[in-house]
């Protein structure tokens, strides 16, 4: 697919969620410090391009996982904003009523599966849902999100192996911030290059730069459809510049370990400018993003209120959802 | 429909039964298709459903489980099978942090019908890394139930009902029990969470889990000797637990041993104890006593392995203190332990 | 040498104590030598010691707990830390299967002085992964060590004694103690196995880990006003346990209640009432009462994490029952809970 | 180094190494049907070479590490057949008073220091005595033995990382049979070559045909030198052929999951057979050998006279050796 190829129509939407998803982390930033919701958040302002653009090139009933960085994949999935906040709040209306939090969230009736807040450990279970696909005979793909720490886990080698062992279809999306955490790849990493090291595995590769919306999805659409063609695993390894702290709202740049991008280099990590720029090149118009990111700042805004205005569990709820 | 079979029989005839009756059902892990069929419990099922049913794999006990959690939450009902309970020390995560708990917070909307079975206990100078019990651990854990099953018909009955429980189920079978004959109904159902008196009597009840059960009813057959009924009760299920079998036995007898196949200190027989000691505190005549793997890590040498493990000798002892009575002579004695059958190399 | 410190400035000086003391210790672990130091325990080392004695790792909790291991084989005194105990569970195997057994198996010819860190407990909204405490776990297996500090003294002292001895040792600090501020004096020392009286009673003995210790002390606090005299006995080391103090503490009051800070299902607090029964069998008025987190998984949301953690108003409770008291009214109550001065994000 | 650079006083040497591993086992197959040995045995016949090699280029003080599959490696590092045996039997002349069996020996004192019934877990603990010697700036190498199914094990990939990382004076030998107990690569593995995988880590790799002694020598030389000049990671892969069950004393060529090998495939899989054709053609004469081979024997069989003499432990053993 080329860059191109994308319908106006298709271009906003895209823009739509893109937006939904920054706009909602920002909208976290600003409310978190009333103290309300208790929950930590791994804001993913930065990345966003990464689910987005991936999910866009995702055939439908396609399953995904994710880690405790999922509010954009939770958006991207279901754009439910209601859900979203209602499980940040702690309340009955979340899609975990609460018991969830940012950490993992979840939708299962929009095959928005599972999220952990354990590095790695979604990992095996989406090969575990591709292998039920195979099982049945059945071509969708499962898709499972994480860090590039998450490479670092002996369980990301072992699902990696049993996936193209198996022919699975499995795409596995590596989000690589070049952080864990406060840690650089180099002080935890003794290979050079993921994708070189994945490579010598039965499976079809590719990647790019994390911020640039429209690469994401032509790469990903490169994968998904020779994944599509004869069935093996894919892997795509995506860099992204994490704006903020690990966990909490805040910048931290004054901590030491990295320093504030420059307003030049700002340009080229952000994926929603590198998207507004690409949209206005091929013609869109300025006020008709902003009447999208309007639109979107009220359905935010709502979605907080109610959220607020919603209850929490009752004390019952403590020993509901054990077992069947 | 009833037949006389081995216990690894029963569980491979279970499996078999659900498999056809559901094609959601399937068995996976490290050896399980290969000649030796993981001590012939799974022997049969290659041959009746096929190497997409009943598979092996790489050596990734840790993504397997996950694997496992990944099919169940798809709608599939895995059994994942470990040769050795041991091995599982490398699925903790998927165990601990995951499938116990990925239904609680997605508030109800995930299942995770999985049967995860294991070999646990003696087996032949395993020494340390392939002895293990562990049962207290997994039932710690809110989100697991936890089966421990004594005699081929209730491997077969308590293995069927696992794999239809929408749950998470760990399923421990005894080395030695593998070769236990007895009778099995095709047609009897046991639910979990159900205790069954193995014996009555009326001078001590003995609680006991998986291989103890051998071990109390060779001591209750001894003893009986000398006019003393010991009654024994097998826990089968860990969790849930069946308290009040459990404690209708002590009420009755009013002293109890808990004979649990695994170490003491913050085991089940620690559980069981103080449930025994809380819910019977007037009906005592004397404190619960327990009975266990020796205190230290299971050594290879069979003097030393021989008194590892708790047997029908200790149980005899502990009546004989509790009763006040004078030392059987059990020199003539020959004791169920497969000690003497049970042969190399594995 | 006395001075005023928090609990985690407490840990900190106890390493760097060691550290200055033996070259062969050394601390490493995820994110220990990051600006934000492990909630600030592994403050001031980088500094003072260099990177080559603290230092991170990748993500990759099972080798590098095997990492520790094979250090401690070689001589050296590794301290391993964990910013939640959860992660562990990625650990197990190494820990379970070789940490506890290689000295026993290598016939006492290897020496594993090796010390594990780990945050446990309740944060701030962690949920169900980042929350658990798992003592039974470590206790269960023979050949850890597994303490519990609860003041920045018994931190200091316990972590010295940890870090000096020969043995592996599990050492889980509860994330709320952090802030905890008490003298320290940096030449006391406290051999493990060594519990203490917290506050002398006659009323009821609550013998409490870690964090439930304030609870135990807040409730004897509120019940003090009643004229009732709570006995808090900190355990501080779950193996090697101080029977003696505990069962001392218990024949004296004769009504005791475990406050574990874990599940009570074949938790610590089984064992605990177990032999508590067992050995004040014709002491206790009433039978032991156990408490623990609720029986499942820990919730996100505020008001139910607030009912999964048990409290000083649960132990006001069982109080009042065991003594047949009416309901003190705790409206007017402040309790010593971190719910109100912990805030997020972690 | 070159094969021909072997004196002919190391070659008998080593042969009597090879020799003596080849025949404690094969003397364990005759003695094992008495069932006096209750302990599994994992035999390595076909392997010798592997151990006996590599041990040989190892510079003193290596330390080394292995798993269930260790006699070969014990005696290698040690020649101790008392012990040897005595553990095998359970008597208190093993190196671990009995306590151990074969599964789990060990000779600490001649820096072999541990290996264990669980696959891949003394993996990362080599590793972990690498990081000991650098830490005490030691150029001491550490050498742990695996067999190709660890590799599929995340603890594999973990330590390869870290070792790599740190480049740690850790040589990784993976002594592949092509077998884990009784399922081949190709089930197990989504991979094409181990070596191609572990070349993209930052280490030196090496290998070749396990039973080939002058071979594993020569490519562990390399690989150690290069070790030695400048600190990282080795990693050699040799492939053998297992001539008997995974456990126990039999053959099971009539078990269905491979075939006998013929007489000629023999002489090319044997390392026995196949080091005496080197030295034969090095002008060695086997009277030299049959000498060395009958002392060996001797040695041998004293040793098992020993060991079924010697006394079991006490039972005060049980309680003893928990904690220091
Ligand atoms: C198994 C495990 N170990 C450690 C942690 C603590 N931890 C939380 S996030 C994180 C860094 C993960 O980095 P990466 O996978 O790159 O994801 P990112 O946060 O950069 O999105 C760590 C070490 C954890 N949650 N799980
Ligand atoms: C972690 C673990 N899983 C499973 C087993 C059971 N098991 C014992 S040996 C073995 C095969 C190992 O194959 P490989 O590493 O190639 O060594 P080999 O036996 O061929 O020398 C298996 C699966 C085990 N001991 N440990
Ligand atoms: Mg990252
Ligand atoms: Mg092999």
């Amino acid at each position: 697919m080329q860059k191109d190829i994308l319908s106006k129509e298709e271009s906003l939407a895209l823009y739509r969620k893109l937006i939904l998803t920054r706009l909602a982390e920002e909208k976290i930033r600003e409310e978190y410090f009333k103290d309300e919701m208790k929950t930590p958040v791994h804001l993913g302002i930065g990345g966003e391009a990464i689910p987005v653009g991936v999910c866009h090139c995702l055939p439908p009933r396609s399953k995904t996982f994710g880690t405790y960085r999922n509010h954009s994949l939770y958006l991207a999935m279901t754009e439910d904003t209601d859900g979203f906040f209602g499980e940040l709040y702690g309340k009955v209306n979340g899609p975990g009523k609460g018991k969830a939090g940012s950490m993992h969230l979840s939708f299962p009736e929009r095959d928005f599966i599972a999220t952990s807040a354990v590095v790695g450990t979604t990992i095996p279970v989406a090969v575990g849902a591709a292998l039920a696909n195979a099982y049945r005979k059945s071509n969708d793909v499962v898709t499972v999100f994480f860090g590039d720490g998450a490479v670092e886990e002996g369980v990301f080698w072992e699902s990696l192996n049993f996936a193209c062992l198996k022919n699975l279809r499995v795409l596995f999306v590596c989000e690589d911030n070049g952080l864990a955490i406060h840690t650089p790849a180099k002080e935890r990493q003794g290979f050079q290059s993921i994708l070189e090291t994945v490579k010598t595995f039965d499976c079809y590769v590719g990647g790019g730069q994390g911020h640039d919306l429209q690469g994401v999805i032509q790469s990903t659409h490169q994968v998904v459809k020779q994944m599509e063609d004869q069935p093996k695993p894919g892997f795509l390894h995506f860099t992204y510049y994490r704006f903020l702290e690990h966990v909490g709202p805040r910048e931290d740049f004054d901590a030491g370990y990295r320093s504030r991008p420059t307003p030049d280099n700002l340009d080229g990590l952000d994926p929603v400018l590198c998207f507004e720029r690409d949209l206005c090149q091929n013609g869109c118009k300025p006020s008709e993003l902003s009447a999208i990111k309007k639109s979107v700042e009220e359905k935010i805004a709502k979605s907080v209120l109610t959220a607020q205005k919603t209850d929490f569990p009752s004390s019952e709820e403590l020993y509901t959802d054990l077992f069947v | 429909m009833k037949s006389f079979m081995t216990f690894r029989e029963s569980l491979s005839l279970a499996v078999a039964k659900e498999m056809e009756a559901d094609p959601s059902v399937f068995v996976f892990g490290l050896d399980v298709p290969d000649h030796k069929r993981i001590f012939g419990s799974t022997k049969g099922l290659v041959e009746k459903f096929g190497l997409e049913r009943c598979f092996g794999t790489p050596l990734s006990e840790d993504a397997m489980t996950g694997v496992a959690l990944g099919a169940a939450l798809s709608g599939l009902r895995p059994i994942h099978v470990h040769i050795r309970v041991d091995f599982m020390m490398l699925a903790m995560n998927q165990i601990v942090n995951m499938i116990s708990n990925l239904r609680y917070m997605s508030g109800g909307k995930l299942t995770i019908p999985l049967v995860i079975r294991a070999v646990i206990g003696r087996g032949w100078g395993q020494s340390a890394q392939h002895s293990k019990s562990l049962q207290s651990f997994f039932a710690h854990i809110p989100g697991l139930k936890v089966v421990m099953p004594t005699t081929p018909q209730d491997a077969y009955s308590l293995l069927r009902t696992s794999i239809r429980d929408d749950n998470p189920v760990i399923f421990l079978e005894h080395r030695w029990l593998y070769d236990v004959e007895g009778e099995v109904d095709e047609r009897k159902t046991i639910p979990l969470g159900n205790a069954t008196v193995r014996r009555q009597g009326d001078a001590v009840t003995v609680v006991a889990t998986s291989w103890m059960n051998v071990e109390a009813l060779k001591a209750a057959e001894v003893l009986e000797r000398r006019g003393i009924q010991l009654e024994v009760v097998d826990v089968r299920s860990i969790t849930p637990l069946d308290e009040e079998t459990i404690i209708q036995s002590v009420k009755k007898t009013r002293r109890c041993i808990v004979a649990d196949y695994d170490w003491a200190f913050c085991g089940f027989s620690a559980e069981l104890a103080s449930l025994i000691h809380h819910r019977c505190f007037n009906d005592l005549k004397k404190p619960v006593e327990r009975l266990g793997f020796a205190p230290v890590p299971c050594p290879t040498t069979r003097p030393l392995e021989n008194l590892f493990y708790p047997s029908a000798v200790h149980i005899i002892r502990i009546v004989e203190q509790m009763l006040g009575l004078e030392k059987t002579d059990l020199s003539g004695e020959s004791f169920y332990s497969y000690e003497h059958n049970f042969k190399g190399p594995f």
